[in-house]
């Protein structure tokens, strides 16, 4: 196999270098790349949708079918690793424990008889817990906000600055996971449940593909925003602008709920108890 | 409405599969009627789209309402409305036998798997209607991921061997890719008739060769063309079966119909018949892919697995047909793609309805079939002679068509591979109808099952077997329609320069 | 003359195949086996019907889908076709008869599945006769291959599996891996496949490949069993006997000739054989048929395997008065058609009867039977005396016309081996038919008393044995059919 | 020979992404441990991300977002200043499905290892030899 | 951009690549291509592609990482090779 690997290897190798020969020199300002389509992008982004991003404009816009269909591989990943992983049957446990707080006794009740406990003072110690560290929880709980704060600037900021609903989403995301990184899985599941990030997720795409739908409803062509501005407020170039941004907030929300959903799926391997 | 049809194809299952999969958390019951709704819409309107095609010509549409080449644009015309009406006919039907295994095998994750069904087959729709090269990448990719976890579903081997597709997948996608992306950096564009308008000062261009090549690899590893075929027996044999109905037909019949695109729109048939002159060279690869994928059917000794070797011939006869490069040689493979998507998806429904009854399809399994499940077997036969090539199924037309491409390229190799597969086909399939037609042997004259009914009917629900006959049926009404698909569809599709 | 637009010969065709589903709902045997009549009647009165149209010369067309350009699936009735249809479709109302009495005298399961079988080999069968093109043809060719097949494998034991493979890798080999080739070279030729008088394939076309299409062709029919591509034959012989009767000596053998004779009149048509002078080579391969087929015959011991190569030779037969190329010779292959298949049938009836009788399948079983079934015995004398082409029985006349066929040709060496074929012939008939009858006493296997087989049995057979008979004396319309297709 | 090193030096980001690629490549293929194979999968998709987006480059002209101020009279926008977008929109939608992908096959992954207990490819084809 | 800035990176960005195929535990090829993400993030800074860039950073460093952390944690952190 290695050798295989390899022949095929240099053979591909061989084959790319070939052409490479013939490429435009890097970086060329007048290779035919830079001259056929994009130039239309950059000079008439702001023109046409008044959006000074022109990556934000050609992703939502011009080419924003791409885009939707990039947040529906998302989607589709979500409920891959979902249908793949997901174990619906759980077998409740023989017995529990339980772990006082302050002075960490441990005791066990065993074959699943009821007791009222306050659970401020003890906490269950099932497959979920996980030694707590201290400083990281701590760190974590107090980053995580601005974390979020920030991923929702993005989003909203797409239009002027570098990121987007994908990368906001994103980092979204990464907060959550964060979360159940550094505390433990059931406390991400109590700020995110599971149900939430599997509907947040065809909730973000359909939000994309609604407003494409809501175009074709007003009478445009499928993800045509001018077809916007009879709704919103400014003219046809505005609504181009206002399109994009509710696009964008559809993807944030898409790919932040599938990024959570597969995360808790990968870590707990579908069992939601234990995650990393 | 009907010039948003186009847009609504591939819209209308997108929307749905939203709505199924929330369904699946909120009212589980929901999901397939919502799946059939959607395919059934998405029927309808691929129907549509193609009587519009063969009324009025190609159509066009802009999404986003940019022009091409800024924004991405659907193009419609004949050869992609007839795939698409394939697509979507076969999609939907499989997905009315699909409840039954489904309700029996995982019913819990019916949501997910309907979900993951439709964007399937949204996916390939996309990926047949689209005039963008690197749309058709998305969408690919849209269809690669959902097939690879839908495999992954089957028990035993699947997931391995769905791991195995997905590397060889991604390798073929990303080779894809990389074409499109060396045909970015000669022409500056993305949408293929603007590529097909910019390319022909270029052709000498070592770029443009390299392109070609590396896509048709990465397009031939995706739709397993015989070296490249080895992740295809093993993903589509351990697949549950209402996924292996679904992949087979219609995932390497798609990416034929894609090889087929980007041979005749983007580079041209002049320049890949003309300038680069590989066509013979790929026409013995079919041959040895046809031959190959037969042989290698023989030593099965599961009929599921044995079928997808029968896919591995097929692709082989889709590719020399279309490689041939002449008029009859390519409406045998475009026909091929339309009969063999029927084929496929007749046989392995009733090897689903096989294994549905007798938990596989191993030879084991099949002794006294033709007593216990008349009907299975019934329209197995109608399949089979399809692949045989009996007329009047379909089978035969393409197969036709294919032979006289042959013989007016003059390439008595593909001719001599044709007709050998087929003779390899009459074996394979009857060797099955003969296991099941006189296993467990009786004496002479001793009638060991006599009228009185020793052996009692078992058959699968009509659910699944009213799918089946539809598709066996319509191998015979494809047939005998030929003469109009051929007429009024593919005629308009061969390129002008063929001859 | 203009041709008459018609649907009869469909529904000639499909009759027999509507009836199926009904053949496969009915509970009841006797219910069941009324159908098979009510359908093997109609089938005949439609046949029927169409036959004064086709006497005055016209042809009845029935077009249903044009399915490749200029090869459309059509059905088209003329002198040729009909005389086959009239044969196989009269046979088969004959033959249901027997095979009731056949099927329940020896208590067969799975009836209603050969009854089904049955009835779409018939379909297949009057469906080539009224072929109108070679695609047609070749469509209900596959379809009679793939039809009989559960026929012969019935008993669904060892042998008839071996055998079922035999006949599906003669028949189902040749035509995918000869006859479809050589009928895509023949469009690829002359861009269509609609016979006509005159041959459609281009006369311009190569010497050389359109010899080697006419001898695809005429091995790619493997029913007509021609040499060496026979060996199916005599192994379809475990099939029950009335299919072996009515597919292996009527229908299914002859419509292997049938193609072949379209193959050489319409599609090659006689001008373009004779000036290649194709039609000498075809005729003596048929003639090394003839005499090879007879002589294994003579080694027979087993009835019904005697029979089958005694079928062979005379299917060649047929193929060579067509191949003489001329106006007699061809009347006289084309009539015997229909003189065999009664001589034939009245044989195979009467083997499947002595069978149902006493469970005799060999020769050698056979001394004194004449003793116990006189009637079967005397139907038997008269079948082999037509196969053989002795007045009083049909067989006679066409063999007479092929002898003249020879003549006319100016065929020296063919006339010597027709004749030598027909002593051969009454060399492995006769003896059987003597020591039926005249052996002596303490030789004899039977009891001196009369038990015949069932009437179901018996009264067919002494109706085709009749048939023989009258046809020798008014061979109309057979004659007058044969004379309006010989051109 | 000055040129050949001109050609070398010219093309850096090209040569680098073939490298890449090719290391990804030989990771699929000749790998035996399955995540290894899915880390070489991720390698192999980056370097045709990195492939695009070095087509997209243009000396002399800086990121794709416009400069513009809202007062009428902006001067005119000239594509020669800033770097082609489209590749990079392109990229986004590479790395998206690379993601994707990723995750898929990472559960894949699991549920092999969950069946064999082991990621290594020869140890599961020889389970699945002598079960 | 500064040339030998990219060129260096450009480098590391094969050696991370490398090791990452070649390191004989899983938790540390994760980790090496977290390192590899990262520094082809940096490159295409470099080359102006931000937006592509600020994704990786995300996607490819951050996200990436984590999934194959989270799958080596629950399989083996074995290797042969």
């Amino acid at each position: 196999m290695k050798t295989l690997g390899l022949i095929i290897v240099v053979l591909v190798g061989a084959v790319l270098v070939y052409a490479t020969v013939d490429f435009p020199p890097f970086g060329d300002p007048a290779s035919p790349a830079s001259l056929h389509v994009s130039p239309r992008y950059i000079e008439k982004t702001v023109e046409e949708t008044a959006v000074p991003n022109a990556v934000t404009s050609v992703l939502a816009d011009y080419r924003g079918f791409d885009t939707m269909f990039e947040t529906t591989v998302i989607f589709s990943a979500g409920v891959a690793c979902f249908l793949l992983l997901r174990v619906s049957r759980r077998r409740p446990p023989a017995s529990r424990q339980y772990r006082h707080r302050l002075t960490g006794l441990t005791f066990r009740v065993k074959d699943g008889r009821e007791i009222s406990l306050p659970l401020r003072d003890f906490e269950p110690l099932d497959s979920i817990w996980t030694p707590h560290d201290f400083i990281i929880e701590k760190v974590c709980r107090y980053l995580i906000p601005f974390i979020q704060l920030f991923g929702l600037y993005v989003i909203a900021h797409g239009h002027e600055s570098p990121g987007g609903g994908f990368q906001g989403g994103v980092i979204l995301g990464a907060s959550i996971i964060l979360l159940s990184v550094s505390h433990n899985l059931r406390t991400a599941l109590q700020r995110m449940g599971e149900k939430a990030s599997a509907l947040f997720s065809p909730f973000g795409v359909l939000i994309y593909a609604g407003t494409g739908a809501l175009c074709l409803v007003l009478g445009y062509n499928f993800l045509d925003y001018q077809a916007l501005a009879a709704l919103l407020p400014g003219g046809p170039i505005m609504a181009r602008s206002h399109g994009i941004f509710l696009v964008e907030v559809g993807v944030g929300m898409a790919v932040m709920g599938t990024m959570v959903w597969i995360f808790k799926n990968l870590a707990s391997l579908g069992r939601y108890d234990e995650g990393l | 409405m009907s010039e948003h049809y186009p847009a609504l194809l591939v819209i209308l299952p997108l929307l749905a599969s939203f709505f199924i999969s929330a369904a699946g958390w909120l009212r589980p019951a929901c999901c397939f009627p919502l799946a059939v709704a959607a395919l059934g819409a998405s029927l309808l309107v691929s129907l549509g789209l193609l009587s519009i095609v063969i009324g009025g010509g190609p159509v066009s549409y802009r999404l986003g309402g940019w022009a091409p080449p800024w924004g991405i644009c659907y193009q419609v015309d004949h050869l992609n409305a007839l795939v698409l009406a394939v697509v979507s006919v076969v999609g939907f039907i499989n997905l009315t036998a699909a409840r039954t295994h489904v309700k029996k095998d995982f019913p819990e994750r019916a949501g997910p798997f309907y979900t993951l069904y439709v964007l399937f087959v949204t996916g390939l729709l996309g990926m047949v209607v689209t005039g963008d090269a690197f749309n058709l990448y998305v969408l690919l990719e849209i269809a690669a991921i959902t097939g690879y976890a839908l495999i992954a579903m089957g028990k035993g081997r699947a997931p391995l061997s769905s791991l195995n597709y997905i590397f060889m997948g991604t390798i073929g996608a990303c080779f894809y890719l990389l074409g499109v992306g060396y045909l970015y950096i000669v022409t500056g564009s993305l949408n293929m008739e603007d590529i097909a308008r910019l390319l022909p000062p270029l052709h000498g261009s070592k770029v443009v060769t390299v392109a070609f090549v590396i896509m048709m690899v990465g397009i031939w590893l995706k739709m397993g063309f015989f070296p490249l075929h080895a992740w295809l027996p093993n993903a589509y044999t351990y697949a549950p079966s209402p996924v292996s109905s679904l992949v087979a037909p219609l995932m390497t019949k798609v990416m034929v119909y894609v090889m087929i695109r980007m041979v005749v729109t983007v580079f041209t048939v002049d320049y890949a018949f003309g300038v680069l002159g590989l066509n013979e060279a790929v026409v013995w690869l079919a041959v040895i892919a046809i031959v190959a994928g037969s042989v290698l059917a023989l030593a099965e000794k599961d009929v599921k697995r044995m079928l997808t070797f029968i896919v591995v011939a097929e692709v082989g006869y889709m590719v020399g047909g279309f490689w041939l490069g002449n008029r009859p040689g390519f409406t045998g493979a475009v026909l091929h793609i339309v009969n063999d998507a029927l084929m496929t998806l007749c046989l392995f429904l009733a090897v689903g309805n096989i294994v549905y009854a007798k938990g596989n399809s191993r030879w084991e399994s099949l002794p006294g079939l033709f007593r216990t499940m008349p009907w299975t077997m019934g329209a197995l036969v109608v399949g089979a002679l399809s692949i045989i090539g009996v007329p009047p199924t379909c089978g035969f037309f393409s197969k036709w068509y294919l032979l006289l491409g042959a013989i007016q390229g003059g390439h008595y190799g593909f001719l001599a591979a044709l007709l050998f597969s087929s003779l390899v086909s009459v074996v394979l399939f009857f060797r099955i109808f003969e296991m099941g037609y006189f296993e467990p042997l009786g004496a002479p004259h001793g009638p060991t099952h006599g009228q009185d009914g020793t052996t009692t009917v078992r058959e699968a629900p009509l659910g699944m077997l009213a799918p089946l006959w539809i598709t066996a049926l319509g191998l015979i009404l494809v047939g005998l329609y030929t003469g109009q698909i051929v007429g009024r569809v593919i005629r308009h599709a061969v390129p002008a320069m063929m001859f | 003359m203009e041709p008459l637009y018609s649907i009869r010969p469909l529904i000639a065709v499909l009759v027999s195949l509507g009836v199926v589903p009904i053949l496969i709902s009915s509970r009841n045997a006797n219910v069941r086996e009324a159908w098979t009549f009510v359908a093997a009647g109609l089938k005949f009165l439609i046949v029927l019907s169409m036959l004064p149209t086709v006497l005055e010369g016209r042809t009845v067309v029935c077009t249903l889908a044009e399915v490749l350009p200029g090869v459309a699936f059509r059905l088209r009735v003329d002198a040729l076709g009909m005389l086959f249809a009239l044969v196989a479709s009269s046979l088969w109302i004959i033959t249901s008869a027997y095979s009731i009495g056949y099927m329940r005298g020896l208590k067969e399961h799975s009836q209603t599945r050969y009854f089904c079988f049955f009835a779409v080999a018939l379909s297949a069968t009057i469906g080539a006769a009224f072929s109108a093109n070679l695609f047609t043809l070749y469509l209900f060719y596959e379809m009679l291959s793939f039809a009989t097949y559960p026929l012969v494998t019935h008993h669904q034991d060892a042998e008839a599996r071996r055998s079922g493979r035999k006949y599906l890798l003669y028949i189902v080999g040749a035509s995918i891996g000869l006859v479809l080739p050589a009928m895509v070279l023949s469009y690829h030729l002359s861009g269509t496949l609609e016979f006509s008088g005159q041959g459609f394939l281009p006369r311009s076309g190569s010497p050389f490949l359109l010899g080697i299409l006419l001898f695809i062709f005429l091995f790619g029919f493997t029913k007509a069993a021609i040499m060496p591509l026979h060996a199916w034959l005599p192994a379809a012989m475990v099939a029950p006997t009335p299919v072996s009767a009515l597919l292996h000596a009527v229908a299914v053998v002859k419509v292997g000739v049938f193609c072949i004779l379209r193959v050489l009149t319409e599609v090659f048509g006689l001008d373009l054989l004779a000036s290649l002078h194709l039609g000498t080579a075809v005729a003596y391969v048929a003639a090394f048929t003839i005499i090879v087929a007879s002589l294994i015959a003579l080694t027979q011991n087993e009835l019904k395997r005697l029979l089958a190569f005694s079928t062979i030779g005379q299917l060649s037969y047929i193929v060579l008065g067509v191949a003489l190329l001329s106006p007699k010779g061809l009347t006289g292959g084309m009539v015997h058609i229909a003189m065999h298949a009664f001589g034939k049938i009245t044989l195979f009836f009467c083997a499947g009867a002595i069978f149902v009788a006493t469970g005799k399948k060999h020769i050698s079983g056979m001394v004194g039977i004449g003793k116990q079934m006189p009637v079967t015995m005397a139907a038997f004398f008269v079948g082999a005396l037509s196969v053989i082409g002795l007045p009083p029985a049909g067989g006679f006349l066409s063999k007479w016309y092929l002898v003249l066929g020879t003549l006319q040709a100016h065929q020296w060496p063919l006339l010597v081996i027709l004749l030598v074929s027909s002593l051969l012939n009454a060399a492995y008939f006769f003896p059987i038919v003597y020591r039926a009858f005249f052996c002596q006493e303490a030789q004899s296997l039977f009891q001196n008393t009369t038990r015949e087989a069932p009437l179901w049995c018996l009264v067919p057979l002494v109706i085709t044995a009749v048939c023989s008979i009258v046809l020798f004396f008014s061979p109309f319309p057979f004659l007058r059919l044969a004379e309006l297709a010989a051109p | 020979m000055e040129e050949f090193l001109r050609l070398i030096i010219g093309k850096y980001n090209y040569w680098i992404y073939i490298t890449l690629m090719m290391i990804g490549l030989y990771a699929m293929i000749a790998k035996n441990n399955l995540v290894k194979k899915i880390v070489g999968m991720n390698i192999f998709q980056t370097a045709i991300i990195l492939f695009y987006i070095s087509t997209g480059v243009k000396k002399g002209a800086t990121i794709p977002i416009i400069e513009h101020s809202h007062d009428a009279a902006h001067q005119a926008v000239r594509a020669a200043d800033y770097i082609n977008p489209l590749p990079h929109v392109l990229m986004l939608t590479a790395i998206v499905v690379s993601v994707a992908t990723l995750g898929v096959a990472l559960a894949v992954a699991i549920k092999v290892y969950h069946r064999y207990l082991t990621l290594e490819e020869d140890e599961i084809l020889k389970q699945i030899r002598e079960p | 951009m500064i040339w030998q800035l990219d060129l260096l990176i450009l480098t590391l960005v094969v050696f991370c690549g490398i090791g990452a195929i070649m390191i004989r535990d899983l938790l540390g090829a994760a980790i090496l291509f977290g390192a590899y993400s990262f520094m082809m993030c940096l490159l295409w800074t470099i080359m102006g592609a931000v937006d592509v860039a600020f994704t990786e950073a995300s996607v490819g460093a951050g996200v990436s990482t984590v999934f194959f952390v989270a799958a080596v944690y629950h399989t083996t952190r074995r290797t042969k090779d």
